[in-house]
């Protein structure tokens, strides 16, 4: 056991910190929010030859770097403290945990190569409404001797308007289980809309599937749709952690320089207390962070992962998603009250941190629900969903 | 102490039920329920017309004391207007600023010919008001006031910026605190100023908000004139902070009502998509409807103040209350919308009122002193802690 | 509409100020909580023969002041303040209420003069468990030619052990219709036991009913315990109320005292603010008693009260009991924290005050509780029990 | 970074786990799960016997060097240890304050000589030590050292009085931090010092806390003798901070697997007595066991730490996270009894463990620096913010 990131790690924090804070400022990622697709295409293509982030964890013999999910956590958490506009979490923290996850050894060596060469790729499996486990799906397939039809809407598509391969949660329409398909996005049938959002650096799609038609081999063979969005769940932590560091920052170095009443309002008690208290919650949500993904390590090694570590990836899941998306918008709210009435302007980025921060809340499940999702598992002796 | 109401009182209620009923219609029925917080930048002209015929079946200033023009409504029957306006989806009022503040200042301070020249245009809704107070930079530190009113040839010119002033272009006039004497600091050597908004030395200039809107403005003075100054030059920080203190009047109540109107829009969303049987929902409605009654009973007390002393505290602690149960009334609001919270209506970023309304209950924890100076008023005023040490 | 204590109620509201401050203070209150009873009988007998505050909401006609629920919740509030150690609650806001609200003129009469001479009373209803409505009801009943028979337990028995007469609800052993009685405590196969409390400023009780005979004239008429218990939320409330102020007046007083660092600890803005808070807790705590009174009133006055107002009674007793609930716990916590080392040990009050706090926050429904009480109303259009 | 333990710490993990099962049985049986919070000084002498006993087994000072007589265990070795000596129900440790305060401070500060004198009496659990931090009206601010240290025909004599020393009465010395310049302030000319508890100087009286217990005393020294000092006169500060240092290490995990039992208690009664079907207790369930499981890895990446700098904010945080968890605890625990909580298990006043911890849980806040004072370490030391001004 070992609870600190290797040199290697602090290596990849370290170049991740560089190249965002050249990439990714106010002024970049306000052009790239007010576009509709939501991101410079020219940034995701540096991000992914020369970064190579969105391979960082695909393994070696589908043409990735091989590394483990901490560097995807390490990534992340820097992407949120930069707001960086990019297809990275639908890509890499969708897609690819959904291909790694569920697909046969042909399915990831075929779609793998496809977002190693730089394709965008997303998730589909909400139908709508407050739930966000694999019950949520409503969509249908039906199997015939061919081919498979998929019907159906998927709601809140992170990227589903741009991606460029999806994959899907369908019921059957007869037994109600549940399967996941991988397509191109361009398949026939296939209607899919953006669906603008209050938190612009994050965009939205709903798609309509009728009667899409896919060859037999587009279903892939695992179907552990809960196991896919937990791994989701530990990289969005990692952005939120890294936002609530980022609006921690910024806030204190606004309140270092800002007077009233004779003195920097840093020197306030209140200020201060405030302060502290961001950088508690800044702090749990890394130590959450970063045992969500030395969990979802072992779970993505298979076979070869501790499996006892492994069996704990819902509910470590579930912690750093709860925990996070509450210190996110601890931080961002106590950050925009910090900056007092410049918060409340569109010229400063505080009110960027307080959209994303509602918005990341939300996705995925919000603390309450995720907690009572881990009371489910401590008090009913129910396997979570 | 009792709560039920006069035979007498439900008559008046009555009445002004009956006439929003027949008044609030046709070219006004799309007033209902806009211009509140988050909205108050819409339909500014119509809402102004509005105003116009309310003042024509005498609505407006109805606190006021007859001998001014206004209906010398009791306590009771103005917690009656603002119940039955509120129930009736009346619009924000555009001319909230002057009936509510400018208006009682110059009952109090103006001169006779003063109250004279101003109080007619508030009583028929004609001439609207905004407010110079915040400066950039000040925050709320109010006394750190950097405008500066100048003398020149009997007619006293300011200079200097205002900020945080909503429905400045919409306004005829803008009471402003500027620095009648140069050499002074802080509270000391203020004047209170009523100025024309429309003339060549006042330039308005919309801030964009968080929610992509330009409710509030930037006012530049530059060698603007002042058409009057309330009082003497070095009372103004007396006449404003007396300002200040009928903010905390009646009108709480009416803001009351718009708050109520927004729960229940919450209330009906949560038992249409399900969140209604969510058990950490039902916490937070149960503990925002018990806010809101309870921030009623606490504005009657503080309005029926008879104890000498003890219910000060009542009206020490409104703002702070007010403000957090809203800024918590708005998370709500997007919590029981769930994941279609962010969807927005139309357009790249046309907000929904509740999500409007979200976005602005952030700054009701920041306008008007934060929740931190609110808290050190209480805690010094209220209670006799220390004062916050100034640095030498 | 009048929103503001009479000079009549500010005249009481003096003078029992006064008399607690003499007769209750630190070592008066230590003194009678370590007895059983837990009172003082000589200060209850100058309570009912100098102040008269056991008779003041019994109508005149039954020998009472005839006054309002307001100058109760006036005298409940100061007897908040000062921890008074009595049979206050149980014989007037438990026992009195319930033969207000259910008894016939006849057992008015006969028990509302026992009670105007002294004699304590309480109510007992709950079977044990964590709900608090009429539904926690367990005892039965079985109704002969000639008299009534009663078997059962009941917990949680505010003075169970020490009240003269006993009012309980108990259910008919076929219908399960609930039924209320009025008994002497001294009735043959009444058990009564005292069970010792973390908050030994007031005492709990078992009893034990096995096979009790009354006569058919000891049932009560009405049977609304809903009601009886709303109305003795709202008298709890407006003593939680004024321990709330009273914690909050102490801790001021200490802060001020108290240097540390080279000043007092009242000048840093972490306590001041705290004290704030407290004061905001305080002050809408008061607003929801003195409104819970009102409504209070209404119904007491039957007929004769506003029915629109009557009508809020268990909204109003439950955002009274639940505010108030919240508010003492926050204040005694705030105020052992600003205390210190000092407010953790025996010697000091404070800890009295924070174990009432979370005694009176459990008695008749935590602020949870009584906040899904209230959710019902709002959104499941339920009549509340 | 990953989390698995490797086959040599599974092997050593069985090794703990059988001496322990072994061990632990017999006439130490009764004192599984006791003497933790609140519990303190319940079967003082009989866990001096099982400290002794672990003193046989090599189970005491397991994290120190080999060199002073530890084991040297490893971090992820010291973890196992203290989840197994947890998870076993193994008493509090009578002798933690000086196996992990006093003892390292030695190892740090003291002489060979003193080495020699000291070390083994911790090891082998034969002498217990207390400390002597506090004084009465000082609370949080430990620089207000009002006992004076003056040296007589060679030896130094200390007079004062220290307050909220625990074990008190049964500790055979006791650390204590004294002022050797009388014309000094604050942090300024202090000594530490080692002090024999068995002296007519020395006086103990319990402090009857809001338990009816007294786990805390009061240690009044009127001239008495201390044996020895640490480091020089004017050194005591420095070496006092260490000391505090100390505290957060390793041990700390020991208490969060005592933490976990107090958990797994509360947990089990929900599931009896209904409350786990009650929605806001399933959510705060959930809160505390996340709280908990997060401050296992916050301490242990505090533990690991190798990134210079980022990591100490997970130090500085450690104690404000852990009070305030704890204090929710305790209220948590209650509520989940319900009005069951009241009930008290027998005589007047026997508090039952959960009761006896919801109580104590109010000083967790308080002792080791207030939440309000590790607040503003976290904001000076950590985020580099504006000290407290001291009034001149």
């Amino acid at each position: 056991m070992e609870f600190a990131l290797t040199e290697e790690q602090l290596m990849i924090r370290e170049s991740a910190e560089g190249f965002l804070s050249a990439k990714s400022n106010s002024a970049a990622v306000r052009e790239a929010m007010a576009t509709e697709a939501g991101y410079d295409s020219a940034l995701w293509q540096s991000v992914c030859e020369e970064m190579f982030w969105h391979a960082v964890h695909i393994p070696e013999e589908y043409g990735g770097l091989g590394l483990g999910y901490v560097e995807v956590a390490v990534v992340m958490e820097q992407m949120g403290r930069r707001l960086l506009c990019s297809p990275y979490f639908a890509t890499v923290c969708l897609g690819v945990n959904a291909l790694l996850l569920a697909g046969n050894n042909a399915q990831k060596t075929k779609w793998c190569a496809e977002i190693v060469e730089g394709k965008t790729a997303t998730l589909a499996f909400s139908g709508g409404g407050r739930d966000w486990s694999p019950n949520s799906v409503t969509a249908q397939y039906s199997i015939g001797a061919e081919s498979i039809e998929l019907n159906g809407e998927f709601h809140y598509v992170v990227d589903g308007h741009s991606a460029e391969i999806l994959i899907v949660a369908a019921r059957d329409c007869e037994s109600g289980q549940l399967a996941l398909f991988v397509l191109p996005a361009d398949t026939n049938g296939v209607q899919r809309k953006w669906t603008p959002t209050m938190d612009q650096t994050r965009k939205l799609a709903t798609l309509s599937f009728d009667s899409v038609t896919l060859p037999r081999e587009s279903r892939l063979e695992g179907n552990d749709l809960g196991s896919i969005l937990d791994l989701a769940r530990i990289a969005l932590a990692a952005e939120q952690c890294g936002g609530a560091q980022a609006i921690l920052d910024q806030s204190v170095a606004y309140v270092q320089e800002r007077e009233q009443f004779g003195r920097t309002i840093a020197s306030f008690q209140s200020i201060k207390h405030k302060a502290a208290d961001m950088t508690l919650q800044a702090e749990v949500a890394r130590s959450a962070v970063y045992y969500g993904a030395c969990v979802a390590q072992e779970v993505l090694a298979g076979s070869d992962g501790d499996q006892h570590v492994a069996s704990e990836l819902s509910e470590a899941a579930s912690m750093a998603k709860a925990y996070c998306s509450d210190a996110y918008f601890f931080n961002a709210g106590s950050g925009l009250q910090m900056h007092g009435g410049v918060g409340f302007t569109w010229e400063y980025d505080v009110h960027l941190y307080f959209k994303r921060a509602k918005s990341s809340e939300s996705l995925l499940g919000d603390g309450a629900w995720n907690r009572e999702r881990l009371a489910s598992q401590l008090l009913d002796g129910e396997a979570a969903s | 102490m009792k709560l039920s109401f006069s035979a007498e009182d439900e008559t008046f209620r009555e009445e002004i039920a009956s006439w929003l009923a027949v008044n609030l219609g046709g070219e006004f029925e799309q007033l209902r329920y806009r211009g509140g917080p988050g909205d108050e930048h819409m339909f500014a002209h119509e809402r102004k017309v509005w105003e116009q015929a309310m003042a024509k079946g005498g609505w407006t200033c109805v606190g006021w004391p007859a001998e001014h023009g206004g209906r010398g409504l009791s306590i009771e029957q103005q917690v009656i207007f603002h119940e039955e306006y509120a129930r009736a989806g009346g619009p924000g009022r555009v001319g909230h600023i002057g009936e509510g503040l400018a208006g009682p200042t110059i009952i109090a301070y103006g001169t006779d010919e003063q109250k004279k020249k101003y109080l007619p245009g508030i009583l028929n809704g004609t001439e609207l008001w905004c407010q110079g107070y915040s400066e950039p930079g000040a925050g709320s530190d109010l006394a750190n006031v950097k405008t500066k009113a100048v003398l020149v040839e009997g007619r006293w010119r300011l200079s200097g910026q205002k900020v945080w002033t909503s429905l400045a272009h919409e306004s005829d006039w803008c009471f402003v605190i500027a620095r009648t004497d140069p050499e002074s600091v802080r509270h000391k050597g203020l004047g209170f100023f009523l100025v024309r908004m429309d003339q060549p030395g006042v330039e308005v200039r919309p801030i964009e908000q968080l929610t992509g809107t330009s409710e509030f403005n930037e006012v530049f003075f530059e060698d603007a004139i002042a058409e009057d100054i309330l009082g003497e030059p070095g009372e103004g920080w007396k006449i404003g902070m007396a300002l200040l203190g009928f903010e905390r009047g009646v009108s709480t109540l009416g803001q009351q009502m718009s708050f109520q109107n927004e729960l229940n829009e919450i209330i009906s969303i949560a038992k249409q998509n399900g969140a209604a049987q969510d058990a950490t929902i039902r916490q937070r409605i149960a503990e925002a409807h018990m806010g809101l009654r309870l921030m009623r009973y606490n504005a009657m007390r503080m309005l029926s103040d008879n104890s000498g002393g003890a219910e000060d505290s009542a009206a020490l602690v409104y703002k702070l209350h007010w403000a957090s149960w809203h800024r918590n009334l708005g998370k709500l609001a997007m919590d029981v919308l769930g994941p279609d919270s962010e969807l927005v209506e139309s357009g790249p970023y046309n907000l929904s009122r509740l999500q409007s309304m979200y976005l602005f209950t952030r700054s009701d924890t920041i306008y008007g002193g934060t929740n931190q100076v609110q808290r050190n008023i209480i805690a010094e005023r209220g209670l006799g802690m220390p004062k916050e040490q100034r640095p030498q």
